[in-house]
């Protein structure tokens, strides 16, 4: 698989957990993607933490305006209803659990939640912007990542190595291999992938994977 | 009562060297581009800098990084820029990181007289090194002082000459809050108008906490991620 | 995304006796009259509200308690009911008296995530009996926590199928911030605008906040104090 | 003198204090009287607690609107440049120190700046309102008052008898008899009413006061 086809995978089994009328913030790179496959006839209103709920999709070419922008600095446009506030509203929103769904990217999933993603090793630190305040308030909080590191080391481990950016925060995780849920028992794998065996994703795995009984091919693999 | 002042660099012209200065924005967006100029024109050194970002190379607070001009900056993220690596790694320039929510609220704590407050953001992280944890209802919770500052420098879409401000779409951000926060808050509006010129309902900064008020001129607003779609 | 509800009396429906109601309003101006009213006529008991006055005898809240249907009223301020006085008098009614800002601030808290923050207000007075107090930079503050509700009622202006709010002059009040607060917020508006129809900008209450939402209708809006100037 | 004498005279005093450009809350009842004796040539800014900056005078009468009231549940008007906000924003400008001067009533004060003036004895208890707020936090703290209870008693104090709404706050005290300041030594009177004298003015008051070397006669009287 392509990179650019695993974050499709990814981004598509995310998007099928949106609900109608769900709020979600959506971090950057991988997880935006999760806006381009929102399933048909529901409604997904996205918050940006620079101060916009009602994100909508990037404008039409000669319609940029740099007064609206998404939290990745990128030019968005505006739909009907959407709302613009400051920035301590915006994480006044965040923190008080508003938010019903958060898809943020990860370097490290330990088994117990804990989520590593600001600090790149060994490279200068760029600082952990929203990211600390969404993963420790967001009510559900997604994990879109490729199960493996480019060196194909595995990124959900039994401890995180890298500094942490919440402790016992991830609900869920989505990789190209399968879906997971943190269980206060450890790391259920739910869904597999259909080009993966369970052995196949334990070996790309640190932490100990607890099969559902139920365990189900992906949709969309 | 007028608080217009007739330039961007009489309003900033008292900023002493060594002033703790907040700067709205998030990344360049809503940049109060006439006062940064400016403050860099001013050529005041040892200033400490609290702003979401860090500008970029050639942009924003990027220029008075690269001037020399700050001694310490206080921010979320500073990932758009190679001259603050260099003086962050070197030493020359000291550096704060926070979580971005803790930032704003913190802000938010110093405009509402507020001197402490409990945040979950950070539990258990390197924030949370040197600082008090408490349980509220069986959760964790880090314990963040206010954060104020010296001068803020604000950018508004419209404003009045009491000192009234509105904003437009995302370059809101830091904006009101800093406005708050600050012994002496300058704002730089794209439109001035007659107290009475915006609508009394939505009206974002009343006019109490803007000392200042300048008209600016030749917005360049760049675009750091210029994203579009096929039509 | 449609949150509208066809009737204040099916907003309210799902209220059940003992809950914790918040409700908005400074007097009798901003207040959710339909809901009220909703709320009296479905006969509740044993709740607790919290709203910043206690209405009149005739009038808003007042109708409720005058019905015995309020177990404890969470409030600053009381003075302009008599029903009010009797019953707090004779114990039948259970009292919390705040002051206004840590009243309004508990709230905030509530909805933005914040268990407690430390407030000068009501150091040395029989507020801060039982409370933590502690000294930040050379001047004592209270330690207060947040206030939550299982439901707030509030009334807006106009607002949108979304949730969108805006609010009318010093009828925006404590609506706002009640919106934030509660696990349910139902409001009501006098004008119900379709997505796009409130000016981006000058939202005050985003739609995220509100899960209900009712078109009010014969609104009476009272007057506790007229009062004119001469031509 | 008659009771609207007296208060008249203290509004006027206290109108001396403003400032061009002071933003100050005017607590219900006689400090209300103050807005009327703004000096020619300034321009104060009111606030009133419930959420208005800029607050104009009564309405024109068929110009009342339910929706535009004071903290007083007054029917007022507004200004070209007012703003209206939610009420945890009015208190964040108030407990932020925001607002330069605040005038209240007093039932009574203690020489070292206690203030007792939200429950009136032996009636019920109707609560504080924003009361502990603003004394606790504006700038300046004028307490407008006559200077006796009905009685006679005295109001200025060396210790207050009642519950106190807040401990060491009062900066300026004006009553009818003069222009009080209290300081770390005790309380200062700087100006004494024409038609009293110090004498008359120390037996109207259980603190003892200071006469200020510079005494003043009160403008207005």
């Amino acid at each position: 698989m392509t990179e650019q086809e695993k974050r499709i995978r990814i981004a598509r089994r995310i998007a099928l957990e949106l609900r109608d009328g769900h709020f979600v913030n959506l971090g950057i790179g991988l997880p935006t993607l999760v806006a381009n496959y929102v399933p048909e006839g529901i409604e997904v209103v996205l918050q940006s933490e620079n101060g916009m709920l009602g994100v909508g999709p990037y404008p039409l070419e000669g319609e940029e305006d740099a007064d609206l922008i998404n939290a990745g600095k990128e030019t968005v446009s505006e739909l009907p209803g959407t709302s613009y506030f400051d920035s301590a509203s915006s994480f006044a929103m965040i923190r008080g659990g508003h938010i019903e769904m958060a898809v943020m990217g990860g370097m490290e999933v330990a088994e117990n939640g804990d989520l590593a993603n600001w600090i790149v090793p060994g490279k200068i630190i760029k600082g952990m912007g929203g990211a600390m305040d969404l993963v420790a308030t967001a009510r559900q909080l997604y994990i879109a990542m490729e199960h493996t590191t480019r060196a194909g080391k595995p990124k959900i481990l039994h401890r995180c190595n890298l500094p942490l950016t919440g402790v016992g925060v991830v609900d869920t995780i989505v990789t190209e291999m399968g879906f997971f849920r943190v269980t206060p028992q450890g790391i259920v794998i739910e869904e597999i992938a259909r080009d993966f065996t369970p052995e196949q994703v334990q070996a790309a795995t640190e932490a100990m994977l607890i099969v559902s009984p139920q365990l189900r091919p992906m949709p969309g693999t | 009562m007028d608080k217009t002042v007739a330039s961007a660099a009489a309003a900033v012209a008292d900023i002493p060297n060594g002033a703790t200065v907040m700067i709205g924005g998030f990344g360049l967006c809503g940049n109060p581009e006439n006062l940064i100029t400016a403050l860099f024109e001013l050529g005041r050194r040892n200033l400490t800098i609290i702003s979401n970002n860090a500008g970029t190379d050639h942009e924003g607070i990027g220029v008075m990084l690269a001037a020399g001009q700050i001694k310490k900056m206080i921010s979320t993220y500073v990932g758009e820029n190679a001259i603050f690596e260099e003086k962050a790694r070197s030493g020359e320039l000291e550096t704060e990181l926070l979580p971005q929510g803790t930032f704003a609220e913190r802000i938010r704590a110093a405009g509402a007289g507020i001197p402490a407050f409990f945040t979950p953001a950070g539990v258990g992280t390197v924030v949370a090194e040197g600082k008090e944890t408490r349980e509220f209802d069986g959760r964790v919770y880090l314990m963040e002082r206010w954060l104020k500052a010296d001068f803020a420098l604000v950018k508004a879409f419209r404003g009045d000459r009491w000192g009234n401000l509105t904003y437009r779409k995302t370059a809101r951000n830091f904006n009101p809050v800093m406005a708050t926060a600050a012994h002496v808050t300058i704002a730089e509006v794209e439109e001035l108008l007659p107290p009475g010129g915006l609508d009394a309902d939505s009206i974002v900064t009343p006019a109490i906490y803007v000392h200042r008020i300048v008209l600016g001129a030749g917005y360049r607003k760049p675009i750091e991620r210029r994203t579009v779609r096929k039509g």
